[in-house]
């Protein structure tokens, strides 16, 4: 779950890194007082709101109304601003870039730092950037906090306030359960302070059970996503028009690859997961109904359920189905023979094989 | 000698009383393997399938001599009972639950390997040897006994691609799904090694997906590595790319990642790759 | 460092960790109120209070105060009673045993379990006695908890609290750098409550710069013990009636086994570690001086100082010593012959080896 | 090939620019040790008895391919030397410092475990090998080339008896000296093993203390292990019992841990154990 910036720039002063002076509002009714010149920044989960005029500075309070209200309402990217940051205006001497998030190859943390902060920072070449994995067993110890230092080259001072950051970076992630925490830029202000200019958290979701704070947050999402999200289904809108429903993220996107080989494009996907639980089907279908397919191709690999009671609930979902569209359906397991004929009695398209299905729901597509 | 699970493999059940542990203990039972513990704490006494409950691992393990565990406790629960298995001396943990913490996963992980213990997962449908027995829960019905070893990242989609391969006759050593969590106990590089030292392992089907570098990093492993013939297929060639993790995920990758990448890698190291799955059989043949 | 009962079990307040309601008083005057039937119990730095009656029950407030004025001064096996605490009794059910300790073989945390707790915990039989290593890279985890409980074979409201106090057990030892935490008894009341009967926890001296709370802690010393300690040498008082001043516990030991073969006994000890350091030399022998022996051995092993270094530093020590006893001095190093001469000049008898050191200083000291 | 320490050794010390660190590094390389670095952060550029100063052990490595450490920082900092060592790919460690907190050494004991690294110390006097170098702070003097191997819990006490040993005529191969803390990284055991592997050592000489159960356990090993001839000296025969760490000490030790449960273990074991250490050089003749 991404944090808004202002969240997580909460949370990096709990865990003691500093952070610009700042408010948030959604209304410019609530800006009464300024700290004194101020960044009026948008608050969205989407990069790149600075070259889309989602961050205006402001001088008075007049000024910061008159930024709020342009900013407010702002759709940037498809995301829609509700709320924005008032900050400090912070005299930037230099930008660094500091991150922690978790590496796959290395199975632990990996802390970066760079001394090219700012917006280009995924374009710095290999030697300006310093990757460190972390011993999980070992944690944070003082000399990656050095090494850090060293590779900035800093002034003994900025060098001890980095240092600080970085222990605190990774007992943020550690406590809060974060896989991404993130500052850039860590500005270096003109009087020698190292303080967080932006801030990127995103929160473990598998962790939520123990951090229940979060169960009120809302998130920035379409209703038919807030759906799938709800019964823990993925969903992905694409910009063809066939809708897929499959059981994997592998067989999700095998599917999608099948389904291109044949001209095929597929306009949603929902993933129910490793599960073949005929319920979640069902709800997965009534889900795709709503998104409008031209075709809908349900491709089910049934583990430990039985095809027929998967056809049974795929049976029930269309009765509720009010646009009717072709459906076609490939379920494979046992009793495989018994849920294709229930389904080609009931209309729909059945297939056996992952290949036949993509075919015919390419075909029926493109008609 | 097989690859993880042979005939000296004995099971422990953790979280044997849920839905999922009952079922699954007997489905490995029926395939062949030997089921000999089951735990669940405050449940010494009971049978499940015929096997004994027991109150903690390290008791399984006294009275039954089990040295392998199949975990199917939730998610909250997973660090704790992988721990426990480990501290129980068990050799070979299959870890199926998913959602697990990625921070609990990182510890486990870490504490497996420093250990000596082979773990897979979690978040992993675990291993089957046709002929030999399975510890998780792939499906017993697709598995027909070869020499194809298969490893996979996927679930069903291995499901898909193995039943696709005894349709056509062509059996499996065995077969690894490694899960697709963040932070695998087990890595392709660790399966590889195996099914080429295995001499039951005579041709290897390798199945990855976009995203992560983990098929990059087997494609090295490969080329210096593996002398077996390899047939690969990466899942996502058509998927759109995936919504960013900040900038920190793009540093990492630096353009690794993709299926584009993958594949170039996979091929540059010798290994046919399959533009679908169901033309895996084909090319393994 | 040993904590008090009183200071232990504030820790385990602390950390969560149920102890009964208490209060600490240095006079009877203190008692105002009861919280009930209490005991009254001597704060002293060793064991076997309750048999020499510094543990006694009151029921009211002059009962207890004449209680505390009974045990306010009184002397156990040497310690002085300076403080007690007035504990709210419990209603016994029974009594368990928990204590967490370093172990050396398995180089980590130990914890240990018993349903028969009370006073004669040591012979309990091994096989009611439960020990547990914990893995370090691992920590403490749920398992560990059930564990115990499943041994103690409580019931599971019971379970449940035991575990939690392993877990808090085991976080304590970690965060507060306590080398040794036990609860005996570990008390279940009658209406089932699990609640620390006694607590025990000494906190590791080496982690004392990361403590300044301990700073002001004042320890039960004698006047030399603590000027010992002050200069971070090891005092031990013995029976007999050399004094021996090494460096090195290894050393300092060899001596006295050296010296009890030639018959004679050590009155006390001074180990300086393992220094040459001349300045440590010269204020071990004014210590030493003070505790008048009868005769003194000096046995130093040079390191990295040079043995004439040494000397000098002695030689300046005994100008200051009034009671002029008898020395036996033995160093050994760089510059040993020019060492030897200053000291044999200065009416010191001077010794090459550590059988010949040992073999005149008990010959002296049966004179 | 000789213990621990031979002539590929290259040693890093940590805090050179310290005291200690200064005057031991001199002494290590007049014995004849390949000391190639020392590491004092921010101090990178100078030099210390004509060894280049570096700021992390990472840049050490990388600059001279150091693969010893000898540590000398003060103990607040003991911790954080011991895992940079580690993390930079050192493979043997002598940690000098004296008065690391013990819950500090717990932890990076069990890193230097995990990663197969050597540690010894921490609060240790460290190695010498006459002839090929050493590591550490003994005294250089009293050290005389020879086959006799000698492991000691304690600092001065084993210079008193190599001296003994050396002044009779009875050189030494190795001299371990792993420390009296109270979770050394290399216990007796751990050292036994490679004496009776070592060619270079025909004879073994031990010196334990009284409390713990090192010696004893030593003494299992030394029974099922070690074929080469055994001279230990316990000290502490004739010490007052110690004052009592609660109820706990007495638990785990079980009477053991008293000079005379060592020496009859020992004896057990076929060991000769001597009353007073100037009997040692005798009884090893």
């Amino acid at each position: 779950m991404k944090l808004y910036e202002f969240k997580a720039k909460e949370l990096m002063r709990k865990h003691g890194i500093p952070i610009p002076m700042g408010q948030v509002v959604s209304s410019p009714d609530e800006i009464k007082t300024l700290p004194g010149p101020v960044m009026v920044k948008a608050q969205v989960l989407i990069g790149g709101r600075g070259k889309a005029g989602g961050i205006k500075p402001a001088e008075t309070v007049d000024e910061a109304k008159k930024a709020a209200s342009a900013i407010l309402g702002m759709n940037i990217k498809g995301y829609v601003t509700k709320q924005v940051l008032l900050e400090q205006r912070l005299e930037v001497d230099k930008e660094l870039y500091l991150g922690m998030t978790i590496d796959r190859s290395r199975r632990g943390m990996l802390l970066m730092a760079s001394a090219s902060g700012g917006m280009d920072i995924e374009s710095v070449p290999d030697d300006k950037l310093l990757m460190l994995s972390i011993d999980p067993l070992m944690g944070y110890q003082q000399f990656i906090g050095r090494r850090v230092a060293s590779f900035l080259e800093l002034p003994k001072e900025q060098a001890t306030q980095v240092m600080g950051i970085v222990s605190k970076i990774y007992e943020l992630a550690e406590s809060e359960d974060a896989e991404l925490v993130e500052i850039n830029p860590l500005v270096i202000t003109k009087d020698g302070k190292v303080v967080a200019g932006d801030a990127k958290i995103t929160i473990d979701s598998d962790a939520m059970f123990r951090h229940k704070e979060y169960d009120e947050l809302e998130e920035d999402l379409t209703p038919l996503e807030a759906k799938a999200k709800k019964l823990d289904i993925a969903f992905v809108q694409l910009d063809g028009n066939i809708g897929v429903i499959a059981n994997g993220a592998g067989l999700t996107m095998a599917t999608l690859d099948s389904i291109n080989m044949f001209g095929g494009k597929a306009g949603v996907f929902l993933d129910l997961g490793g599960t073949d639980d005929p319920e979640k089907v069902r709800e997965a279908m009534q889900l795709m109904s709503e998104a409008n397919p031209k075709v809908i191709l349900l491709n089910i690999f049934g583990g430990i359920t039985k095809c027929d009671t998967v056809a049974k609930g795929v049976l029930e979902a269309i009765k509720d189905i009010k646009n009717k569209v072709p459906i076609v359906a490939r379920i494979k397991g046992v009793n495989e023979e018994l849920g294709r004929e229930m389904l080609s009695n009931a209309g729909m398209i059945p297939a056996s094989g992952l290949s036949e299905a993509a075919e015919k729901a390419s075909k029926e597509s493109l008609r | 000698m097989a690859v993880i699970v042979d005939s000296n493999t004995t099971v422990v059940v953790q979280g044997i009383t849920g839905y999922q542990g009952t079922y699954h203990s007997k489905a490995m039972k029926d395939f062949g393997t030997k089921v000999v513990a089951g735990v669940t704490p405050g449940k010494a006494g009971q049978t499940v399938n015929d096997i004994p409950v027991f109150n903690s691992v390290a008791e399984a393990v006294a009275k039954t001599g089990a040295n392998t565990s199949c975990i199917f406790v939730p998610a909250p629960f997973t660090r704790d009972s992988v721990m426990e298995a480990i501290d129980a001396g068990i050799k070979t943990i299959v870890a199926v639950t998913e959602h697990v913490p990625v921070h609990d996963a990182i510890h486990f992980v870490a504490v497996a390997q420093s250990r000596g213990v082979v773990l897979i997962g979690p978040n992993c449908p675990g291993l089957a040897s046709p002929g030999l027995g399975k510890v998780g829960i792939l499906p017993s019905k697709i598995f027909m006994k070869g020499d194809v070893g298969v490893v996979s990242r996927s679930g069903t989609l291995t499901y898909e691609i193995v039943n696709a391969m005894t349709e056509q006759g062509i059996g499996q050593s065995t077969c690894v799904g490694i899960g697709g969590d963040r932070v695998p106990g087990t890595n392709f590089v660790d399966v590889l090694a195996k099914f080429q030292d295995d001499p039951l392992t005579r041709k290897i089907v390798m199945v990855g997906e976009i995203g992560g570098t983990a098929e990059e990093e087997a494609a090295e492993f490969i080329k210096t590595n593996v002398t077996k013939p390899v047939v690969a297929y990466i899942a996502g060639r058509t998927a759109p790319p995936g919504k960013r993790m900040g900038h920190a995920g793009a540093i990492i990758a630096r353009g690794r990642g993709t299926a584009e990448s993958k594949i170039t890698a996979l091929e540059a190291a010798g290994v046919k790759v399959a533009r679908i799955p169901t033309d895996v059989p084909e090319l393994i043949r």
